[in-house]
């Protein structure tokens, strides 16, 4: 039976997650330089295009189809066969809609590893290997049955599936493409803040669809996940101005970047804790990524745009986090904190595994591509930036 | 006085302001701008064709400095610019009549 | 009844288009020369402005009334008498409000034709003599009752109402008004590509409400109408950026324009075929209006914003594709494909009669007005600008 | 019970009402000079976290906890004890939230008085004095249970708790912090007109959310909002426009602002009134704020982005207009119009005790702050712009 | 050498690029500016008031070339830029002392 | 003639237009730069620690004006655009050996 009000609310969610890759290409175009801003726009979009037809065509099904040994889905559902209109509550194709655009955007924020020096011909290779062999797999594990759910892992909208993945693959991604030339000597200023903090806003807005939305119903689990989602958006972004304004002046960047962070780490617990439980799981992820991300910047890395340190941390403390905090009042599992101390081991693993395998998959398919087609564009092209040498395109001064 | 105008690739802004600063030149004006080379842009190869792309973003530093200061701003622009690939730029120099700081209204005429 | 699920997502589709109207006024906006880019905008929020009021006091009626002689509806609507918080499933008030925000969007898109050369105070007179004399009689053909809807075409959420009127009215409205000064030999880029992309963003996710809303409730046939509209965005771009691709760089205006040219030819289609058939729908509009715009260009018109191109012919090829693509599973109706040659048929004599209509009677309103005020500023205003000119206003550089 | 359609619907609007927050930051953000831009964003984006914290801490328990002698709540919802995912109709959880977003945004408006000058620190501090100080009670008195409530005060949306309390507060902040350096006489152009328009249309849609998710249910009640809200804004724009049209160019930032006008006015209105009084009530809003702006003006008020003239004006005067064209038929009370003066008076008090009380106590919380540690930056910070002097960040040109 | 300064209407900016192209001169530098010219700007009527524009968008493009070429480039943007209304634009010449390509190093002392 | 270039504070644009323009002078080309000063930007004292900044936004005006009205058009940007405090701005003169109006392509020499 079709519910209205579950419906209503997917369709909506969806669309708002939707419209969070555009927010992630805004963000990170507003933080390259400018003579690569339409191009970080339009990794965003290629991305989604790409995954939205991937999805359909046999990415689903290797997520939700019959589980084959816990580690991937079946194709029975191969170009939405048996996905219909009808469903439990909402519609298969609504569901498979709403699992569609978490696809798009995890690959959208991996463009950040390769952020103004990838060729799109090579991005369009790597991205369809991508989300086939790495994302499709890790859906799988926690939402499609796979060895994590069977573990009992707990991933409420994508901690591990999203953010982990996304981070550790744009880490990989960046070692094997290598830092931009005059990485660390040239000046390499964000080119747009305003619209840094607009990608933010969206980004923000669409993470309630994003995580309330991962109720599948309009509850009050969905309002749990909606409150806890806003509240650690906002310690994040607080945590993270504090930490900056003792370092020296605080950034609006940082500010977003906190809220971020907070986000992030909310993903895998906003349906298994309290929303006061999100004041210090949002406070502690801006802490902590803020630390990743000057950790990365010691060690020199050109992961600049940052999703390792955000997603790929933030995503590691949240699942944690989760571990801990989780209480059965409200998503039936206890965590650390209430007395379940296994729990807190069963994430360990699955965070353990989803690292290593998020990490290393990605680094095999970058080196591949690379080997065969080449990741990078030629000096010339980097020095003249992407929208110019990729698209034929400027923003004008 | 001269006026030394320095059209510059955006990303070694950085660099040169700090290596001006480090030898005592100070005052500057920086605006972006887009410029085309005596090589009418670089040459990009895409898909088999060679395509010229006209206009590049660059950064233009103006720097009003004493006569004597001049070889040393021209040199120290030349080291932390050039990467010896087409598009690092060109240093031109103008003679300047006078200058007037606002502030004191205190005007330099043109050295001697 | 009123149920509360549809009513809530209609609710929020309603909002959502709304803001596809500043959506194409971002889009056309970074199109233009940066002297006239606040005008766009302001043609947008102005369009919207009088169409909302337009609609109420007699539009709506116009359109939704009783139907005389299958041409028009009856009066008896005029200033929202009658039309109260009950309702069939959602409020009557709720659905006059839906048609409402496509009306204004309508008007927002026709903007296209005149961009950068028209007079305010007669795109107020022509605008409401548009929605009027235009939009309102093909809105009651198509889902008023009018004969269009008597000979059973199919329209699901605007393809020949929304899209092929705004499109061939521009072209009208372009012939009418002449080519902007130095059009040819001028320089004419777009101001600014990272707008167009973000109101073509806003456009993609609005139009999820447009198409999705239009099955009027949150059910299969919603879910079934979203997942099309976004796998014909996503197959559009993609077919775009290929073409692009062999003819040279990929500019990211052509990944956004093919993703409206599929999302064009999927909203009549959208509630009438199955999600895969929006691939083939959405990857030919890319085509069609990639080649559409070649078209234009070579004739050397002025419809540089390519309403006519992208709205117009995406908006017949969608008309048609629905005649061929339809299936009775989906939304109680076969077409060609199904062996029902019948429906292509009538969607063609649909697409024949509102392409005639929509161009014949905007050419005939906008020489009307024209002769009457003058449509065009003068050549000054023209060349520096109509932020300055019209609005007294101007983007910094 | 948990209606999923409603519970659907308030969700969304809470998003929606969320994502003003950073179109308020927009819209000021392009109105100010260009080395506070970011600054104007950064106060949007902190407003809305500390009130996210201070909210659940105690601002929702003082706003709707058990009333005390009509004048505040109680502390026993404080840190959301209580507060769960049942209720009645939608999750008590989700009430809150909703009520928070109205909270956040009330605030950022505020930010308008200070715009250009203030320390970030100070404004933590006056921030979290104010919200605790004079939105919780004003919340209270209006939908909490307090003496306006009891004495039948209407106010749908908040146009005495959010308008009248976000423009005399802001009016009072200007006031002590003093007039920007060179009001006057130097220029102090908007920096970025189409992020102006941007932010108004973020606004426009998410007020939506606002009025209409104000009903708490999506039912008739809240289409009638939601298609008054829309009728308003476009009367106020349309009434702007003519209004600057007469004195000289009809700007786009006076539509976008006569948009707002209207909106504000319909906001205490939306539930009680008819769609169509909505039409007079708008576009006299327009006016009537219209004038106000001139009149500040000429008393050389530095409360340059208007919250006084729009959000305070045109709160007051909806909240009398509400007691006007209220009919029973839609809210269950007449106003003046409907032969109920008494609804006209009991307006009237409720407006001036809401004026009194939000400019006295802003006024005084602002002499404190300012006293203990100074609400404002240095001249240099000024003459630099907060951006760099705040923020260590800049817009580049 | 001299600097040629041209501040021309912007959307003039395309035909004068080819057409020096055409003749040889690749090497320009272009900003984006504002301009007020004689006339306070165009005068506009509007709705019975004439309302003068102060600053209108226009480029600016700089190209220092040898005191030979001057003539030609003058002409050239004279060319394509002229409307015959106004706001057409200025062309400034400015002499230059030396310049110096920033990729070799070179420097070009002024003509002799 | 002689190019007046004034760097100065963004605010004080409109008084300095409005008073050159009430003195005659009404040509002028305008572009928003960034700048540093031989203070190398202002020292804000940031919870006690003191930040330069390093560029400051400014708006560049370039007036080519005889050489007769040079004197003028400093005295008119001195006197709007002073507050006495750091950043106020320069003026550089320089010279101008021909100046054309594309309009009507009538070139004006140097002065004599
Ligand atoms: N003759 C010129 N006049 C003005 N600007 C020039 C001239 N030649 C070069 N430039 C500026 O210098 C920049 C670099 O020139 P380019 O020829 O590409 O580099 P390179 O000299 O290193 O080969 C150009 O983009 C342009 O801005
Ligand atoms: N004296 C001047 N100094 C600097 N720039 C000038 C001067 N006069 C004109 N300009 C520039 O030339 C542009 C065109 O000038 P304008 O007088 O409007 O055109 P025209 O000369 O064709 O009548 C102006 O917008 C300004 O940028
Ligand atoms: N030597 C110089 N060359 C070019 N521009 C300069 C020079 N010195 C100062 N300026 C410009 O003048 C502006 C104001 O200079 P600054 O030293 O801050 O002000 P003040 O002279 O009032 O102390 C700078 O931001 C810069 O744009």
């Amino acid at each position: 039976m079709i519910d209205t009000g579950a419906t209503a609310f997917i369709l909506i969610c969806t669309a708002m997650v939707m419209l969070m890759t555009p927010g992630v290409g805004l963000f990170y175009g507003g933080l390259v330089r400018r003579k690569n801003f339409i191009s970080m726009l339009a990794l965003a979009f290629i991305a989604f295009a790409l995954v939205s037809i991937q999805w359909v065509v046999c990415g689903y099904s290797l997520a939700f189809g019959t589980d084959i040994n816990g580690l991937i889905g079946g194709l029975e559902y191969a170009f939405l066969q048996g996905v219909g209109m009808e469903g439990d509550g909402i519609p298969d194709l609504l569901f498979m809609a709403f699992q569609m655009v978490f696809a798009g955007l995890t690959l959208a924020i991996v463009t950040s590893g390769v952020a103004e020096r990838i060729k799109i011909s090579s991005f369009v290779v790597f991205g369809l290997l991508w989300t086939t062999l790495v994302y499709d797999p890790l859906a799988h594990w926690a939402w499609g049955g796979g060895w994590a759910a069977q573990l009992g892992a707990l991933d409420f909208a994508g901690g591990t599936v999203v953010h982990i993945s996304s981070g550790f693959s744009a880490l990989a991604l960046a070692l094997v493409i290598g830092k931009r030339l005059g990485f660390g000597s040239h000046g390499m200023e964000p080119n747009n803040i305003p619209m840094v903090l607009l990608g933010g806003a969206l980004l923000w807005f669409g993470w309630f669809g994003f995580n309330a939305g991962s109720a599948l119903t309009a509850d009050g689990l969905a309002a749990n996940a909606f409150v806890a989602t806003n509240i650690a958006a906002a310690a994040g972004a607080l945590s993270w101005l504090c930490a900056a304004w003792v370092r020296g002046r605080p950034g609006s960047i940082g500010i977003i970047s906190g809220a971020i962070a907070g986000l992030v780490a909310i993903t895998p617990a906003a349906g298994f804790v309290t929303p006061m439980a999100a004041i210090p799981i949002g406070a502690a992820a801006g802490l902590v990524c803020y630390g990743a991300l000057f950790f990365r910047v010691k060690r020199g890395l050109d992961e600049s745009l940052d999703a390792w340190a955000i997603h790929g941390m933030g995503g590691i403390f949240g699942a944690l986090a989760t571990g801990v905090f989780a209480v059965a009042a409200i998503g039936g599992v206890d965590g650390l904190l209430y007395g379940n101390p296994g729990q807190f081991l069963i994430q360990l693993v699955d965070v353990a595994v989803v690292v290593a395998y998020s990490f290393g998959a990605t680094y095999i398919i970058a080196k591949v591509v690379d080997a065969v087609m080449g990741l990078r564009v030629t000096e010339e092209e980097e020095y003249v930036g992407l929208d110019i040498a990729q698209h034929g395109e400027s923003v004008r001064v | 006085m001269k006026m030394v105008t320095a059209v510059i690739r955006p990303e070694m802004f950085d660099s040169v302001r700090a290596a001006l600063e480090a030898d005592g030149i100070y005052g500057m004006t920086v605006s972006e701008v887009m410029g085309r080379g005596a090589q009418k842009g670089i040459a990009l190869r895409f898909r088999g064709k060679v395509m010229p792309v006209e206009l590049i973003p660059k950064v233009k530093i103006e720097m009003v400095v004493p006569a004597a200061d001049v070889d040393k701003v021209v040199r120290i622009v030349l080291e932390n610019c050039r990467t010896g690939r087409p598009g690092d730029g060109r240093i031109f120099v103008l003679p300047v009549e006078s200058i007037c700081r606002v502030r004191t209204g205190q005007i330099d005429q043109a050295d001697p």
